[in-house]
């Protein structure tokens, strides 16, 4: 009787060690490898790579192999929800969908290394600092993807979309009002923006209220993207999210437009053959969302030419596979630890600091919570270095403005322990745990974002950092914060929040305006102070047409911060890019990326581990 | 003359109430495995008990040891370790023994509510019965699971309190209709209605008179519940809605499992854990099964 | 002079239904009946399953709720209060039921069980509580070791006689006993009846005796009561019901009485075809044209018969 | 009988009404709203809390919730906040995703149980009987997350045989057979996943069912009428016990849909359960709601579904 019951468990057992045994050969010795591998032997499987050796990655890959005529690129958009569907850049509002419209673009403007509007695109810019004016003109001869020639009729529309009444996105915001009758035209009062003059055809002209420097990264409300006039003009603004201009089949400007969409879950395009710079070399691209739970897999087994959005934690999964190049960039973003040292003034809308009363508001405590944290050893195990310490709040890809030089707070435990010790931090009652100045009992709350278990490991792993010189720290609320709710109370100030964990991505303009002005709500760690609000302001004054002026600014609000560690920069990242080797040629430099009607194949599918 | 009667009182004691324990032991021992389930998980869950208060260091287990990120089982950890350098089975005790403690907890609740409710509802009828009767009908249709995603996002603190008291709140009502169902049908039976003549007052009729005689069907409910409720846990975690990280818990071990990579090569993370939940289940399950039996004359085995 | 009265008992159940699920009928399981009882005496309560005598047995004792009527106990009205402790009719009324072995909590021992209503009427020391559930058992006639058994330990006729030990333990004036037979073997039940009659002399008991079989009825009461749905028919001493019946019901009834000897077989089959013609002839004359049965009119100062006034003329 | 279904529809819209009350505070109790997850250093707060007010979550409570009632009432569900989408079009798109795989499962499902709780209850026991009671007690203890997980790797990814997410490929035509195959294809993994996993309540039930039925009376006289064994499985005691298994399809609707929250999510199809959870994720609050509700309507009427089968097929049955 017992026999039958025994074999299925027998079949059972079997089925998971089959499946344990599935995974790989190297089994068992892939944890006994020392965890420091040089990452940068991976790429070096690519046959031909641009070397950059201040890089960790290669940025490009060219395989070798004659280019197959046409063919399909498979993409692999790592989420594990369908995607929102919204193709249009004035109403889209995540990156997936920035993501999926790149394949078709609307943009004007090409941009350089350092994220500055080049000439080179479909448009040029030029800016009159004297009188706040810009002039926008268009190449001739451009076509949208239905054949009808592009005017600037089509790069006015947007401003009426993004200023209408009925515009429900997010850009309609400070930087636009900049535009002179850009509000009037908001609340109705004005028929169109009056600081829009079309001076032909090809040729507009904008007035601003002010211009900074900000102008040249697309900010200062000049708008970057074109509109079909044709297809979405008449249609109203409040319609418009849902029409299917917008959700089935908006007309492009790209190398690709939308042939189908399986809603939610995968794009098909096919090539554009009205592009202005030519027919692109492939009959086009597959788009799929693919759940990061099962990324991995997919790319082993070459479903995928390229992947994006591909989770760094994930990088010891694909690292020893023979089928695919990795590339990696620095990506524009950095993590922090902040410490409330004041509050938001709602009434007077404007930060107010408080060192004196406030928990944190010892900078020796806050130093010695950055040099306590070994964020060098997570950067390894955890990341594989694709994160490394960060040691300016601006990343070292805006290398006009990055200040190299500075030290940060590299792993330091006995200077932590002699400045907590210095700054009357002392173990009163021999618990093993520091009270604070006055011999209290000292708990620090910090809040932190809950993520995937990795990060469930590192916050645990911080918090035992901090422990290991004396200090108490716990979770605000006894957990990780879940994202929203993270942000809500980070913002209101919620007493339970002494520090908090945040990350920053800087967008291709790293003005710190917005998140360290003193009337900044995104300001949560409430410090401001002369010095860095001048350097603040001054980084988007008219002064920084000078850049060298605008980097020595840059240089005192880093070198400020730096000092006062109110927010501490933690982690730079980078992020990767799984080529698959049938890709013959792909380039993903911030500089020098590659064009994407030029991308080629050399096998008719992608090629498998 | 006193002699002889505590003799035949205790001869009379061995083959005393026809549906109470003697019929458990009687079904237990015709049914080996569910005697060796009964026995394992008793010694399972003392042992775990007992190492985990007495041999484990909970500070020292939970201490996050990057190094030793995914050690494979071996000299220094008898079963590897999980990503942050942890010892599996550390967790897996301390984690078995807070799953348990959870699950006995909810169990508890739940049972002591749902039999409040059930017993009061059975034997008064009228408007008490019709009031719970629609909360219940009410619990039944919402899609719970649901609610208590949602409801674990509002709480401001999250503890493993708060996490007994959101799963108690849904899982009260099925043992309130099975105790009502059968306290209705006891309450009509002419023992109660004799006591109501004899003038014994509402509530001893229900805890004296009444309540013994559903015993073996609360037994067997509660065994089962207590099964459930040990994996309720791991689904929860799965989603990202369980224990808090400080928490060791089965079900953040099994939930392991999504990453790929540790699916398939480090197997020790998860499988344990796994098998070590499946066999407690099919332990509970053998055991509940023979109470079933026990409770029920027509599929008795003995 | 009796000791307690029962005037115009009715116990209605609603009928729910229609959309709203409102009350839209009502059953009228007892519609109307007196009665007095007096000490000593047995009370029959005869009639066809249905009929309504279990539910008026309930009323009495309480385990129904009295839609309309009173029940006059030693002068006072003790109407659904039942289950007030205070008033001495808790403990001077009692039940013996149907089926003996559904009414012991299977749980619980027989010591525990006769103990009930000593702990809940009588302050009693464990001591003098011990004794008397010794002298009870003595007096049902089981024997002492039968305290620590439980219930499923005896047979049909032993758990009646615990049922009775459990309804005598404190004295009771009434003892209603429902249908206390019917589940038992016949030899058994003529023991546990004459045990009844043993008793009711031994402690001038009352009973209200409610049965279906004619047989038992007049072997134990001394006055009787035909039911038939809900209401009386006729009421009377045993005399009266037996030898001078006046309602076609009863007379139907009585009829039907099996008897065993073949003897006279044919006689009595015409007589019942002879009754069952002059019920159908009758008919309109004994019930209204709902069915419902008459009040009752006096056929001397002991004998009521339910029938229209015309008929009582002829009478 | 149609009385009592309109009554029991009426009945549930206070049941419905609770739920949307519970469901609307709790969601207007969850931190952050649907616009905390655009903030970055680019967005300007003062816009982010024009939005907000526009969006009327700065009104009272119960003012949100009359307003948004209204509209429900109108058939007007909202806008997804993150899907910028009629809430009403967007479930509906993966309701129907829902409801093909659900119906794939539950076919899948009662195949597979409903003869192996008859060999079961049949054979009382023996050696089968022992291996199918040990097959449900270990589905039934294996989280479903896990065994999705285990076949998701091994038959999509190791074996390929199956795809691994999606609900159809974009490559095939919209209404060719090609088409509805793929549908079908996408669906069959999950499915199967959600049919071995749900097993152990209908074999359960059913064994016990037959076990029963062999000791009735009516089995009895068959039997001793002379009547083959097979024949009065076939014809007496199948029939009889079947029936109640309707019982059960109440219970598996609403089972099902508690499952779809596993069983979407991994394998990445895109119904509503996996709706939910990410909704709940970017507190889409109209989403939320509106899946809770739809989701207690459809628990009520998988309810009244049993009874009403319950009642057809069983007469002695009436529905209160």
């Amino acid at each position: 009787m017992k026999k039958s019951k025994w074999l299925l468990f027998a079949a059972l057992f079997s089925l998971l060690l089959v499946l344990a045994a599935c995974s790989g050969k190297e089994d068992g010795t892939a944890t006994e490898e020392p965890a420091d591998t040089d990452t940068e032997e991976q790429a070096e499987g690519a046959e031909e790579t641009t070397e950059d050796s201040s890089e960790l990655f290669e940025v490009s890959v060219t395989n070798e192999g004659e280019a197959i005529e046409g063919g399909i690129l498979q993409v692999g958009m790592v989420k594990d929800e369908p995607f929102q569907g919204i193709f249009n850049w004035e109403l889209y509002e995540d990156a997936y969908d920035s993501e999926l419209m790149s394949w078709t673009s609307n943009a004007l403007f090409e941009t350089d290394g350092d994220f500055m509007l080049t000439d080179e695109g479909i448009a040029s810019l030029d800016v009159d600092q004297e009188n706040n004016k810009a002039t926008v003109k268009i190449r001739e001869g451009v076509k949208w993807s239905d054949g009808t020639p592009l005017t600037i009729e089509d790069v006015i529309l947007p401003y009426h979309i993004i200023g209408h009444k009925d515009y429900t996105g997010v850009r309609y915001d400070t930087q636009f009002q900049n535009i002179i009758g850009a509000e009037e035209y908001h609340a109705g009062t004005a028929e169109t923006i009056s600081g829009l003059k079309k001076i032909d055809d090809l040729t507009l002209e904008i007035s601003f209220k002010q211009l900074s420097p900000s102008i040249f990264y697309g900010g200062d409300g000049l708008w970057t993207y074109a509109a079909p006039v044709h297809q979405v003009g008449d249609i109203p603004v409040a319609e418009l999210i849902e029409s299917d201009a917008v959700r089935k089949n908006p007309i492009t400007l790209g190398a690709f437009k939308i042939d189908k969409i399986v809603p939610g879950e995968s794009v098909s395009y096919v090539k554009n053959e009205h592009y202005w710079k030519g027919e692109p070399k492939l009959d086009g691209v597959v788009v799929k969302v693919v759940p990061s739970s099962s990324v991995s897999v997919a790319i082993a087994s070459g479903d995928y030419d390229l992947v994006t959005s591909f989770n760094a934690t994930k990088m010891e999964e694909i690292q020893d596979l023979e089928n695919i190049n990795i590339l990696g960039r620095p990506e524009l973003y950095y993590s922090y630890v902040g410490f409330k040292v004041g509050k938001f003034d709602t009434t007077q809308n404007k930060v107010v600091t408080d060192m004196e009363n406030s928990k944190m508001g010892s900078q020796e405590l806050r130093q010695a919570m950055g040099f306590a944290l070994d964020i060098e050893q997570v950067s390894e195990v955890f990341y594989n270095n694709l994160r490394e310490r960060a040691n300016s709040l601006i990343p070292p890809v805006f290398e006009s403005f990055y200040d190299g030089e500075l030290n940060g707070y590299t792993y330091d435990p006995e200077k932590a322990e002699a400045l907590l010790d210095e700054a009357g931090f002392v173990d009163v009652d021999g618990d093993g745990i520091r009270e604070d100045q006055n011999g209290e009992k000292l708990e620090i709350k910090l809040a932190a974002m809950s993520g995937d278990a990795t990060q469930e490991e590192i916050i645990a792993f911080y918090l035992q950092n901090w422990a290991d010189v004396g200090l108490n720290v716990v979770l605000s609320t006894g957990r990780l914060i879940e994202f929203n709710a993270f942000y809500d109370m980070v913002q209101a100030d919620d007493p339970e929040i002494d520090m908090f964990m945040g990350a920053w991505g800087t967008g291709t303009n790293p003005s710190p305006s917005g998140l360290y002005g003193e009337a900044d709500q995104y300001n949560f760690s409430r410090y401001t102070s002369d010095v860095l609000q001048s350097a603040v302001v001054a980084i988007d004054s008219p002064e920084s047409f000078d850049t060298d002026f605008r980097a020595e600014q840059f240089k005192i609000f880093q070198e400020h911060l730096e000092e006062v560690a109110t927010t501490i920069p933690m982690q730079f990242r980078y992020e990767i890019f799984p080529v698959n080797k049938r890709v013959k040629n792909y380039n993903i430099d911030y500089a020098d990326a590659t064009e994407i009607h030029e991308i080629e194949l050399v096998a008719d599918k992608p090629v498998a581990n | 003359m006193a002699k002889k009667n505590e003799k035949n009182s205790n001869v009379n004691h061995v083959n005393s109430p026809p549906t109470g324990l003697q019929v458990i032991f009687r079904e237990f021992m015709k049914d080996k495995l569910a005697m060796f389930s009964l026995v394992v998980l008793v010694a399972v869950i003392i042992g775990i008990f007992f190492w985990a208060y007495f041999m484990i260091d909970q500070q020292q287990l939970m201490r996050v040891s990057l190094r030793d990120k995914f050690a494979a089982p071996g000299d220094k950890f008898l079963l590897g370790a999980d990503q942050g350098g942890k010892d599996i089975i550390g967790q897996i005790v301390v984690g078995a023994k807070n799953s348990m403690l959870i699950a006995i907890s909810i169990t508890l609740i739940t049972g002591i509510f749902g039999i409040l409710v059930g017993l009061l509802c059975g034997y008064f009828g009228g408007w008490i019965d019709n009031m719970f009767m629609r909360i219940i009908d009410f619990f039944i249709t919402i899609p719970s699971l649901m609610l208590i995603i949602v409801f674990i996002t509002v709480v401001p603190k999250y503890t493993v309190g708060a996490f007994i008291l959101i799963m108690s709140l849904f899982l009260w009502t099925s043992t309130a209709r099975l105790v009502r169902s059968k306290a209705l049908s006891e309450s009509r039976r002419d023992y109660v209605h004799a006591s109501k003549t004899l003038g014994t007052n509402d509530f001893v009729i229900i805890v004296r008179e009444i309540l013994p005689n559903l015993s073996s069907i609360i037994i067997v409910e509660m065994t089962l519940n207590f099964a459930g409720n040990v994996g309720i846990e791991t689904g929860l975690s799965y989603l990202g809605f369980g224990l808090p990280l400080s928490t060791p818990s089965l079900g953040t071990l099994v939930s392991n499992a999504n990453n790929p990579l540790v699916l398939q090569q480090y197997w020790w993370v998860w499988l344990p854990a796994s098998l070590f939940i499946l066999f407690m289940m099919l332990g509970i399950n053998y055991v509940g099964q023979a109470l079933r039996r026990a409770a029920d004359s027509r599929q008795r085995l003995g | 002079m009796s000791f307690m009265q029962i005037n115009d008992l009715k116990v209605h159940y609603p009928v729910r239904g229609g959309f709203f699920n409102t009350v839209i009928d009502q059953v009228l399981a007892v519609d109307g009946i007196s009665m007095e009882f007096e000490r000593g005496k047995a009370y029959g309560l005869v009639g066809e399953s249905g009929c309504g005598k279990s539910t008026t047995g309930k009323a009495l004792i309480g385990l129904e709720k009295i839609t309309n009527g009173s029940i006059i106990y030693e002068g006072e009205n003790v109407t659904n209060k039942r289950r007030s402790r205070k008033s001495s009719f808790n403990r001077d009324v009692q039940m013996i039921f149907q089926d003996a072995h559904s009414s012991l909590n299977p749980r619980k021992r027989v010591k525990d069980i006769i103990a009930e209503p000593i702990r809940n009427f009588l302050s009693l020391t464990p001591k003098e509580e011990e004794r008397k559930i010794s002298e009870l058992l003595e007096i049902v006639g089981m024997p002492e070791d039968a305290k620590f058994k439980y219930p499923h330990e005896f047979s049909g006729g032993q758990k009646q006689r615990l049922g009775i030990a459990r309804a005598i333990a404190t004295n009771p004036k009434l003892i209603i006993a429902d249908e206390p037979v019917s589940a038992l073997d016949l030899s058994v039940q003529a023991q546990v009846l004459n045990f009844m009659k043993d008793i009711q002399n031994e402690f001038g008991l009352s009973y209200l005796f409610i049965s279906h079989d004619l047989g038992v009825v007049k072997h134990m009461c001394d006055h009787i009561s035909i039911m038939y749905k809900g209401r009386f028919v006729e009421t009377g001493s045993k005399e009266d019901i037996y030898t001078n019946p006046q309602h076609i019901y009863t007379k139907r009834l009585l009829s039907a009485i099996p008897e065993v000897s073949p003897v006279g077989r044919e006689e009595r089959k015409r007589e019942r075809i002879r009754v069952e013609q002059h019920y159908q002839a009758e008919h309109k004359n004994y019930f209204d044209e709902n069915e419902r049965v008459f009040d009752l009119l006096p056929v001397s100062n002991t004998h009521y018969v339910a029938a229209t006034s015309q008929v009582k003329e002829v009478l | 009988m149609w009385k009592t279904i309109v009554r029991r529809f009426l009945i549930m819209i206070p049941q419905l009404f609770v739920l949307s009350v519970i469901i609307f505070v709790l969601a207007k109790f969850m931190p952050g709203d649907p616009f905390t997850g655009l903030i970055t250093p680019q967005t300007d707060p003062a816009r982010i809390a024009e939005l907000t007010e526009k969006a009327g979550l700065n009104d009272p409570v119960h003012m949100q919730y009359l307003r948004w009632m209204g509209n429900a009432f109108q058939g007007d569900f909202g806008l997804s906040y993150t899907y910028k989408r009629d809430v009403g079009a967007l479930i509906g798109e993966r309701a129907l995703n829902t409801f093909w795989l659900s119906l794939l499962s539950v076919i899948l499902l009662y195949a597979l149980a409903i003869p192996l709780g008859i060999l079961a209850g049949r054979y009382q026991n023996s050696r089968l009987d022992k291996t199918i009671v040990l097959y449900s007690f270990v589905t039934y203890a294996i989280p479903t997350f896990v065994l999705a997980l285990v076949f998701l790797f091994l038959f999509g990814y190791q074996l390929r045989w199956f795809p691994t997410s999606g609900s159809v490929d974009i490559k095939t035509q919209v209404g060719t057979l090609g088409y509805y195959w793929d549908r079908f294809y996408h669906i069959l993994l999950p499915s199967i996943t959600y049919a071995i996993l749900g097993t152990t309540g209908i074999i359960q039930y059913l064994r016990s069912e037959i076990i029963d039925a062999k000791s009735m009376d009516y089995v009895r006289t068959a039997r001793s009428k002379g009547i083959p064994m097979r024949k009065v499985y076939s014809k007496h005691i199948f029939r009889n016990s079947l029936l109640p298994i309707a019982a059960f399809l109440g219970f598996t609707i609403t089972g099902l849909l508690g499952g779809s929250i596993f069983i979407e999510t991994i394998f990445g199809y895109p119904g509503m359960g996996q709706l939910f959870v990410s909704s709940i994720s970017s507190r889409d609050y109209s989403v939320i709601t509106a899946l809770v509700m739809l989701f207690g309507f459809l628990a009520l009427l998988g309810s009244l579904l049993s009874d009403i089968i319950m009642s057809i097929v069983d007469p002695r049955i009436r529905i209160e």
